[in-house]
């Protein structure tokens, strides 16, 4: 047997809503009505509260947060792609799939305020916290989706983010291969927004594309234009029924463009050029939703002024109600060490309080 | 009641938990088939089959971290480091995620998950087989530590490290798996992690140790006591962290000495932690500075030299000698 | 001499050493066309080319996995954990092998290697961007931790630390790198790694910091002083291993009293390897317990509450006359 | 656009030596009569040291190590195609491929008694130590690759190797991005012998080969017959003489098996079949290359028994060297913590050195 082929691969590339808004028909995916105005929705509103996050953060009423624009399609699209019963294993820069999810924006605003009850949402109780060590909760996706096997939720997928960058980190890879192994029910959702920080995707890895690292796994995957909401659902359905019938896990690499900054604390002028940011601003996900959404009768020019309303109203109200919240408790964090005391942390506590006393007297 | 050595008392620790609930599932390299490498889920795989006793693949970040998933989904994961010295590619997993999820959730989501892990030397293993660095678990918030001495305490404590609700780094002193048997009743009172064990009461010298290097402080405190007419209390610590900074403080105030024997390296190593709560608690009633008697701050040697390295009871007992002295 | 910041202390110390040694250089997530989340290595990649100034993929073990090898290769590399809190995911590279290679191969094979990490709280920052953990590295035979308080010790003790044969983590206290000036000689008398500095000379009380900590104790030692008639003496440990145990013991046989203020938890802290050292040596010149001044054992919290949890100046001075009343 | 193939990838297999020692001539490598009979002999060599490692071990003589045979023609036809000034970086399964490299079996033995002395091998300068942290040698191997291209040497390579196991380990990702990223010259070669101590590949990945992981990285590869000395070598060389003209990392995945036990601490009839074992020792790489030697009249039997009696000599003689080795200094270690004692280190040398006095004077 001398030199031969033993395996070939390919990877596909989905578009299915044009930069222009054009749509191709064949490909078009079944959404309902209301699944598509839910969708949209979101996307706006995840755009106006990003727009608003940072207008706070700038006025120092928030901490340092990440910026969303531009991804709105790639992050909506998955969610929508799955049910409450389903887990929501995000990163950091999922807001609009948090909030589709039934965060509230004012926990959000308490997380990035430095409040940990911020990440306390019993009302989405398959959501998890936020993930800030980089591709860290790919593995615990993994075990969750393997827990629901064992505990006999036969119908439960768990949809897990993460970003260009983080595929560098080992754990991108041990999580995959744990997958794809125990063939659970995971769908990786690559976030390919071109850029970690300053550091752009051909310094992060040699490879043209995210999606062929699937390869790497015998895992199903495919590149998507990320921008492009009906390319994202199809592929994220499609990935979504294969975990739920059983068939495993996949990656989704979904090509999409961060417009704005890494985070509040970051300046991409320094790293990109505005042409780049300009040619981007053309592909616009919520631009060419609307315009599809309009063509299809579903939406018009009174429609949107009484969602930008809504949503204007939605967000005022909820910057209130989180301005409006004090009284945290101080000794919080000693309640969160163990589920029982121990000796040690209720002394702590106690001089912890003696100190804060203290401190108080002092001025 | 029966006798066996401490790898038998864990092996039917795990049988008896997984018995016990459903959701205890047991996962790491070589545990499944080949039964661990040190045989400590021997039989697991046959009983529970093989959703519940995992071959995983070889990541020790995969294998925390999907266990966390686990835990957090409602299993309870018995997870094996095949060697300590091979967590700490899954450190970043430990102390980013699993010991952090009940704070960083208010409580909403925990992490009941035990690490096992043999660790410690004298066993003329190769590189990175040897090392006691219990102190890179213990200085971190949100688990526990404990590492078990005897066939009856690791049954005893494993059990209890299963049950707990929170993750839980058991160490095992992989020297005293086979190195001599001990009774261990099948349903025994249920021993509490965070407490250290008065294991004989003295009034004259406090001696603190754990893991393997108990047995050659205890011995040498046995030998001690037959020649000459020291009092010795030795104390088995048992849990690392969170510490039982109250049974010490209390021994010494007693005694008013104090050594200690670990294995661990000495700079940043556990007998530092034990010597400030003594520091806190009770330094007035100390006649003499607690001796340290530990691993040097060199990197382990291979076994040709590891008994050098490792405390001696010659030294140990210099050391008890020279604080009653002192 | 001119006036800077810390940041730009450690900018020219990159400078100086990339200028006069062609094996240096400098690699981590966005330290070049970035110049640094912090900036600190502004400028390096427009004098020294992408070759010496490196935007590596987004992984710390790769990073300091290749720069092990860069080292052994003959390279001097200095590379950047964006934040300490990340640095665990390289935590078994450096443990497994940049901290042994010179143990391990008898000399043949050596690391100079420097880690960067910007640590500590109070910049109100995200989850895992505010820890203090130095005692992992601490504890880890082999290399060496520094942490600066000033841009003048920043400035020549980077510079050592990339002179330094052997592997040294260089911790930066984030909360110190914009928030005062001082002066930086550009060709001072290097400094040691391995001694602590006496700030100030003292009777009645030692008072040891590091870090971002330091300036905060620094005040009010200054205040004490001009409200009472205490004489403190005031260290700042500057390297945390290996410790500057003599002049530790030296200064407290002198004032028999001392307190250690640190951010880093409290269980298994340096402030515990400190009063070891001080049991060893000076046990019986103290008239009071050491104090220790920490973070709690918690989960470092989230910046709306980060300031309660870090030590306080009225925690601080509370220690102090308490110890000085004791 | 609507859904389109962007990539495509394949796989390619080698064997020019086959099970029964018939060679594809098209095949064919250039090697030298010299170099093979370099190789025969170090392959045969390896196997007889092996044994007698194990017996020593048996004896009481060793601590614990691992078992190389079947494996040598994996191991020791790479190592042929690097020469003196490249560097070579094992795991721990390499003996043969460590004696071309010039190291003694005394050292080996020295190591494998608990001695670092063992490791010190200043006649093999460009040989690393042993690595037991599995995968974790790929990331200095590529360190070293940047730093020779650095320092000028445009002409060094690198030889990494790594076994099947280690594969899913989050360092093997990491240092392949590295090297392919930094398109530095690494070649890594997989030593793909089917099993992690108990767990066999198919639990270790779903990947039906190894060398598909290197399409994550758009880095060559190829799966080669691992019994076979042409094909690994021929394939060795191919990826040496693109990393040396500045083309960059690959990979080699050599499809081989461990015929003993993993190391001397393992029983491998705990986890598989006799049959299975049976099945390989057909492919046996040392006699299938014997045959190949002898027909192309490079070898006959009075070769052989000169050869046996000389490698009985040598290995003879190192053991006597071993065991004659005494005296070991009992602070060496001392030495080795940094390149400058520290006053704590120095204290700590000489309170070492007092307790032994103490221990030896107690008896
Ligand atoms: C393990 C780890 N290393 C470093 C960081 C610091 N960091 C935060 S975000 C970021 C870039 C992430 O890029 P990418 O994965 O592409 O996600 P994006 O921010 O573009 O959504 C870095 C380096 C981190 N959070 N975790
Ligand atoms: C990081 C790490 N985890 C676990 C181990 C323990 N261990 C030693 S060898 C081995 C199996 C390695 O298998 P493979 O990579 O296929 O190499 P092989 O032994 O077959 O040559 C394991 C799990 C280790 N040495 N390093
Ligand atoms: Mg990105
Ligand atoms: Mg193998």
């Amino acid at each position: 047997m001398p030199q031969k082929t033993i395996k070939e691969f390919s990877v596909e590339y989905l578009q299915i809503l044009d930069e222009n808004g054009k749509v191709d028909n064949k490909l078009e995916p079944e959404i309902s009505d209301d699944d598509l105005l839910k969708l949209y929705h979101y996307m706006v509103l995840s755009r106006e509260a990003d727009t608003k996050l940072i207008k706070l953060q700038r006025q120092g009423r928030l901490g340092t947060l990440p910026a969303c624009m531009g991804q709105e399609a790639s992050i909506c699209a998955p969610t929508l792609a799955i049910n409450d019963k389903d887990w929501f294993v995000g990163s950091y820069r999922e807001l609009g799939g948090r909030l589709m999810r039934g965060e509230s924006l004012v926990k959000t605003m308490l997380l990035y305020n430095g409040y940990e009850e911020g990440s306390y949402n019993p009302d989405s109780p398959r959501t998890l916290p936020i993930s800030v060590v980089l591709a860290s909760q790919l593995l615990y996706a993994v075990g969750l989706a393997y827990a629901s096997r064992q505990r006999g939720e036969t119908d439960t997928v768990v949809l897990a983010f993460v970003g260009d960058g983080a595929t560098s980190e080992g754990d991108f890879h041990e999580a995959l291969n744990f997958a794809s192994v125990w063939k659970v029910p995971v769908v990786f959702i690559n976030q390919n927004n071109q850029y970690a920080i300053s550091t752009p995707r051909h310094k992060q890895m040699n490879s043209e594309t995210i999606a062929q690292k699937a390869i790497a796994y015998d895992m199903p995957s495919i590149q998507v234009d990320g921008n492009d909401v009906l390319a994202v659902y199809k592929a994220t359905k499609e990935a979504v029924d294969r975990a739920r019938a059983g068939e495993g896990p996949s990656l989704i690499e979904s090509v999409t463009y961060r417009m704005l900054m890494h985070t509040t604390a970051d300046d991409p002028t320094r790293y990109r050029e505005d042409a780049e940011v300009e040619g981007w601003a053309k592909k616009d996900p919520i631009t060419r939703f609307k315009k599809y959404l309009t063509e299809r009768k579903l939406w018009n020019a009174s429609k949107q002024k009484k969602l930008d309303a809504d949503i204007a109203a939605e967000i005022d109200s909820s910057v209130k109600e989180f301005e409006a919240m004090s009284d945290f408790k101080p000794d919080a964090h000693f309640d969160y060490v163990f589920a029982e005391e121990s000796e040690l942390i209720k002394e702590q506590r106690a001089e912890f309080l003696e100190n804060l006393k203290g401190d108080a007297d002092n001025g | 009641m029966a006798k066996m050595n401490m790898i038998q008392a864990i092996n039917l620790a795990l049988h008896r938990e997984m018995e016990g609930d459903d959701s205890v599932l047991v996962m790491g390299e070589d545990v499944a088939v080949n039964g661990g490498v040190f045989r400590a889920t021997e039989g697991l795989l046959e009983k529970f089959g093989d959703k519940r006793v995992i071959d995983t693949p070889l990541a020790e970040a995969g294998i925390v971290g999907t266990a966390t998933g686990m835990a957090i989904g409602g299993l309870k994961p018995v997870t094996e480091m095949q060697f300590s010295g091979f967590s700490y590619n899954m450190f970043h997993q430990l102390e980013g995620n699993a010991s952090r999820m009940r704070a960083r959730s208010r409580g909403q989501f925990t992490v009941p998950l035990v690490i096992r892990m043999p660790f410690g030397g004298g066993v003329r293993a190769l590189e990175h087989h040897s090392e006691s660095k219990e102190v890179y678990y213990a200085h971190t918030p949100g688990i526990k530590v404990v590492i078990p001495s005897r066939p009856a305490n690791a049954f005893a404590l494993l059990r209890a490290a299963i049950q707990d609700p929170d993750p839980v780094i058991f160490m095992e002193p992989k020297r005293s798996y086979r190195s001599f048997k001990g009774d261990v009743a099948d349903n025994p009172e249920p021993m509490q992690i965070g407490k250290a064990e008065i294991v004989q009461g003295g009034k004259d010298i406090t001696v603190i140790s754990w893991g393997a290097m108990f047995h050659d402080t205890q011995q040498v405190v046995e030998e001690l006591q037959a020649d000459s007419d020291i009092s010795i209390e030795l104390l088995d610590l048992l849990t690392i962290s969170p510490m039982d900074a109250v049974t010490i403080a209390e021994s010494v105030k007693k005694t008013g000495r104090c050594v200690v024997v670990q294995e661990a390296h000495r700079s940043f190593g556990p007998a530092s932690e034990i010597i400030a709560h003594i520091n806190d608690r009770a330094l007035m009633y100390l006649e003499a500075p607690v001796k340290r008697v530990t691993m040097y701050d060199t990197t382990v040697p291979l076994f040709g030299r590891e008994l050098l390295y490792l405390p001696s009871k010659g030294h140990i007992r210099k050391a008890i000698q020279e604080t009653i002295d002192f």
